[in-house]
């Protein structure tokens, strides 16, 4: 069945609320409303409101109460309007969600997910735009999911939702309506922390996530049309834990490789994966390893002509594949 | 201690004739160019619009009460009334909302509604709801740590901020309340309720009815204002300045509004307001009830009111125009000022 | 609306000799638990130690009105009365802050004082103040949720939180309260104000006398208990209990302490109080206070105390020598339990 | 005059206080007390307590007040107690004032800094130990300042007071009064962004900051003397802006690179150096970038034992450098 990444979500949700009473969604908005993006339309009329529940406008409480309801034993589905306003959160999910079981020596745990939409592309401005998978995919103690395709959408939701350890779940505000694809009827499962593959090649790597792995998978695409080479394009799919066997494998076999983010650049995600590739697949590098990502400013600008000039596109990801292959 | 300032008809005022018809036009001009901003947004040309509808009430009568470029003001994204109020072109606003090099804000790269004014000690706002609160009770901290080193009142300047009853529950209003009622900082918290947050009406959001009702919390007054009612906004509102300016301290003014709008040119109300609702809602609308207020004194006539209109719409057209006609910002621009260019 | 609590010659108290022992004899474990821990400090065996000193009355007498096992607890760091009360063991405290393999709190992972024990269901603290605030109106919340499926009260336990007047000021409390307050969560939050934050002194956190004024402004009780008087702070939590357990929702119970040692072993608090201070201070010790009541009641005689201090002597050196001789942390076992080892 | 780094950065604020009325500094427990470290001690005495100001026990207002006075036009200086309290402030730090001259388009700025004692070895456990260099050195907009010396950090300091726009000051607790050396009793300057080579060495680069450049400078002697081998040691100073051209010239010319942070590893700042290094030293490198960082655990424990695992030591280090040098 053909969905869009946020239809998958959704889906998702909903399967993991019929299975567990336990689990209730609360935030801001997500219940009448249906969340502001409609992520969680219809599940409030099918569930209750006490099931989906508005949360007060603030976001630590959002996130502080449902650490304290997942040690009651509720699966707290938290939801964070926009990833640019976790940050009045960061305390309870650093400090609190992140060190519940290491701090108790195993005794207690925190099995709750923060939703989160992410990215720009938009026009959401400075605010409604940004990545924020670096900061905390440099908590231990936190899962950091990022799925980029309805298929994987679905399965990881449900698995962020079983897991017994806090995850931040971050959804691509681009992608939600703009990704479609198929989704089985029947149950599947994709790990939390498994990358995958998604396309084979062995001229040179692609490590992306998100929005960027579509517009990665269409530079590929023209890369091996126009010049006949094959990127292998590996799609993280978690942040953290990072699936180190697959990154190195695939760099290991094309020598090369590329890693691409939205976010900024310098202190991003890309800079742990490149530096685990510079130390663990050395000897197989046949050139540096490359990252591309967006520019060093505080965020995403309104005007149309400054936010395009912070994306990536198609044709920067091309042109930076060109200058690898060239190497 | 909650306070609820008296209704218009029962208030005597300071204010002149001359005032309320400034007023007026304030309010007037307002809504329209409000008005204006939804028009351009379903013409595709501006991707996102919010509006002040319902608050121009409270907005206009409460920053009619500060000195511009004197006072510092930190308005939250509804508050259109406020900055026209202390002397914001109809121009500067547009220029904002179509995103242009030169919206005084932020050079089109803040959303509509992020106001900013250097020459108005309008502090540049964000979207995050509720840090301008604390942001508020740092001006008011500078100001008396200033005359504490002086000691005396060498400023006698206030901060005045807003915010909505939904952004009452962040934690930043909270501390920043506290810190002023501590050292009773002159700064005026001015919540504009809606009884709305988006979709979530207020007793989601609180289990009381006023958030004035907090202020006995902190050590200072709450003060429940109509805020469909602009001469007792601007009353209570000059009220809490003169206190601020002596040095005796803050005030929390909450203003009972009306959203007239949907949350914003992403919202749509009718998912969460039922059709009742929304009509008598429309009952409460500030303009309404102050043009029939001045109309019922005398100090407005028909004649006088379309001439009002006619001219500004005018001038709000003439904004359009001109805002429409400037330049967007230059891409190579996106990597500035991330750091001051010069040491100043 | 603030209560203020009767003073306990006032009180007709529900409590019989027994209880009002057996109070006694948690007071007085505390007391002489906590003043072993001083002492291990200044032997060199513990880095760190901080005090229940003063506010045993207020630990005491609230616990004791909890259903150990039921109800969900969350004791800041000054909390020994509190988990005394509830049945964690002299043993189980002296572990952790000597940091033992066993100490049933953290295994030595955390600093003392940081309380946990899964079955008398305190959850794990942390040293961040206030955020356990949120976690108690979270576990309200759950409890909210599972009465509203059930569309009956199925669980009526009760979440009881403490926190110091220092620690209202951080927006968490807020937070936390406007929640409990808006959905009528069964939450007890319990400020012990001993008028410190360290060294800076209420006057210097907040403009009012008390903080239990703020609970007016979350629509729930707010009530003022002297803090030395433990059937005081039995009978005010045990009413707020009661209300809570009916699904009358919170209260804000504001005990009124003593922080008779400095703030922990690492500070000195000669540096910013005054020996007049200090010396006043002692005066209301909740310990002389309650064991002068008993006395004076016919409940306790000097013999009895002077057994009772020997056997509780006893059980602190039995546990201080129980909990020296465990085993330290191994070492290979810094890497667990970052995440769930079984998928439990 | 000899000096630990806490004097001096204790003498550096003097003297920014006595320079500019302006300045006052903002903080729990820094007046009477002069701070739970006593980096304020006698500064409430000398300035009067309008300008060493106790706060309420609140970090967000301490930073969102700052910035408020800052935009006024006073020069604050907010102390967070322990570098681990830092995160309820996170959103006046991230969304407010690192972008208040960027969104604002250069007209409005934010002139203050945020002194916070990190770091661990002090039996501070999980909450009193932390590094939080990688997290806030993700932040466009915001400097973040990390001096290992006396000497450095007092000029520090008075740069990151007189700077136009935030900067975090980070303090290593164990380095407070562990640290002496030789402060010149004559004004001098050190520059935010430019890093040292604290020893200079052909064989090896390590790239380190705060204690740990101590400890490298230690292991980095004892490999002279047990190998031959001369290590040169880069002290970074500033995390952000990273000083790129020191680092890269170093290794460069000694063609190994070894990054040392006390921070867990993954996602640490220690990645974006070796991507750097990865990408722009790529041609000149013998051997794989290497990093030594703490294990990624949500924080230092507090019992002795496993403290001490936690922490890097010189021998550590000595093992890793002989690694490298085998390589
Ligand atoms: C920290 C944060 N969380 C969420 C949002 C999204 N948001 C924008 S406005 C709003 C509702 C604000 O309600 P209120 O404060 O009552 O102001 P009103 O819009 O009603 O005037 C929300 C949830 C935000 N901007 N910032
Ligand atoms: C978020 C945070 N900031 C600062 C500290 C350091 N600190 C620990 S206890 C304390 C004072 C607490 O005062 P109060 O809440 O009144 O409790 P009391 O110790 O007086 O019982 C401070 C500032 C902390 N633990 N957490
Ligand atoms: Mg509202
Ligand atoms: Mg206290």
């Amino acid at each position: 069945m053909e969905m869009t990444l946020l239809e998958a979500i959704r889906a998702g949700l909903d399967e993991a609320m019929a299975a567990d009473e336990r689990v209730f969604i609360f935030g801001e908005d997500v219940g009448k409303r249906g969340g502001v993006f409609r992520v969680t339309e219809g599940l409030a009329d099918k569930y209750g409101e006490a099931r989906v529940m508005d949360s007060p406008l603030a976001e630590s409480i959002i996130v502080g109460a449902s650490i304290g309801a997942a040690c009651y034993g509720l699966r707290p589905v938290a939801e964070i309007q926009f990833a640019d306003f976790i940050w009045p959160a960061t305390n309870q999910i650093v400090s609190e969600a992140a060190r519940m079981r290491y701090r108790s020596n195993g005794v207690w745990g925190c099995p709750m997910v923060i939703r989160a939409p992410y990215g720009g592309g938009i026009h959401g401005a400075l605010y409604h735009s940004q990545s924020i998978e670096a900061f905390f995919a440099h908590v231990p103690g936190l899962k950091v999911v990022a799925p980029s395709t309805p298929y994987d959408a679905k399965a990881l939701i449900k698995a962020a939702i079983a897991d017994p350890d806090p995850v931040l779940f971050l959804e691509h505000k681009k992608a939600y309506r703009l990704i479609k694809g198929e989704v089985p009827e029947e149950a599947y499962e994709v790990p939390i922390g498994k990358a995958e593959v998604k396309r084979a090649g062995s001229d040179l790597t692609i490590i992306t996530f998100g929005l960027m792995l579509h517009y990665a998978l269409e530079a590929a695409e023209k890369l091996a049309s126009s010049a006949g080479l094959q990127a292998e394009v590996v799609d993280l799919r978690t942040i953290r834990p990072l699936d180190t066997a697959t990154i190195l494998q695939s760099v290991r076999k094309t020598g090369k490789a590329l890693i691409i983010h939205e976010d900024g650049l310098t202190g991003g995600i890309g800079g742990e994966i490149a530096a685990l590739v510079a130390e663990h697949a050395f000897e197989y590098l046949d050139g540096p390893v490359m990252r591309l990502a967006g520019p060093d400013i505080p965020a995403m600008p309104f005007a149309a002509s400054l936010e395009h000039e912070y994306l990536l596109s198609v044709d920067d990801i091309l042109d930076k594949l060109q200058a690898i292959a060239a190497y | 201690m909650i306070v609820k300032a008296l209704p218009v008809s029962e208030q005597a005022t300071v204010l002149s004739s001359d005032d309320l018809r400034k007023m007026f036009e304030f309010m007037l001009l307002a809504r329209l160019l409000d008005e204006r901003q939804w028009v351009v947004n379903r013409q595709g040309k501006a991707p996102f619009v919010i509006s002040c509808q319902g608050h121009e009430a409270a907005q206009v009568g409460s920053a009619y009460a500060l000195q511009a470029g004197k006072d510092w003001v930190l308005p939250y994204y509804r508050g259109l009334g406020v900055v026209l109020t202390l002397g914001m072109s109809p121009e500067d606003v547009m220029l904002g909302v179509f995103a242009r090099a030169t919206d005084p804000a932020s050079g089109g790269r803040q959303m509509p509604a992020h106001y900013s004014s250097r020459p108005l000690n309008i502090i540049s706002q964000s979207s995050p709801t509720g840090t301008q609160v604390a942001h508020a009770a740092g001006v008011g901290l500078a100001i008396h740590i200033r005359n504490s080193i002086a000691r005396e009142i060498v400023d006698d300047a206030i901060a005045w901020v807003s915010f909505g009853e939904g952004t009452s529950s962040q934690g930043d209003v909270h501390e920043a309340m506290n810190l002023a009622g501590t050292h009773k900082l002159p700064v005026l918290f001015c919540c504009e309720n809606n009884s709305y947050a988006i979709s979530v009406p207020q007793h989601k959001q609180m289990g009381v009815q006023d958030v004035a009702s907090r202020a006995a919390g902190y050590g200072f007054p709450g003060v429940v204002v109509d805020g469909t009612d602009p001469i007792a906004c601007y009353e209570a509102t000059k009220t809490a300045v003169e206190r601020a300016r002596r040095g005796d301290g803050p005030t929390l003014l909450e203003f009972k509004c009306q959203r007239l709008t949907p949350h914003s040119s992403d919202d749509n109300d009718r998912s969460y307001r039922s059709t009742e609702e929304l009509k008598e809602m429309r009952l409460h609308d500030p303009l309404h009830r102050y043009t029939k207020y001045l109309k019922d004194e005398g100090i407005l006539t028909d004649v006088d009111e379309q001439a009002l209109r006619a001219r500004i719409k005018d001038q709000v057209d003439a904004a359009t125009k001109a805002a429409e006609a400037a330049a967007v910002p230059d891409p190579a621009t996106v990597l500035r000022h991330v750091f001051a260019e010069t040491n100043d």
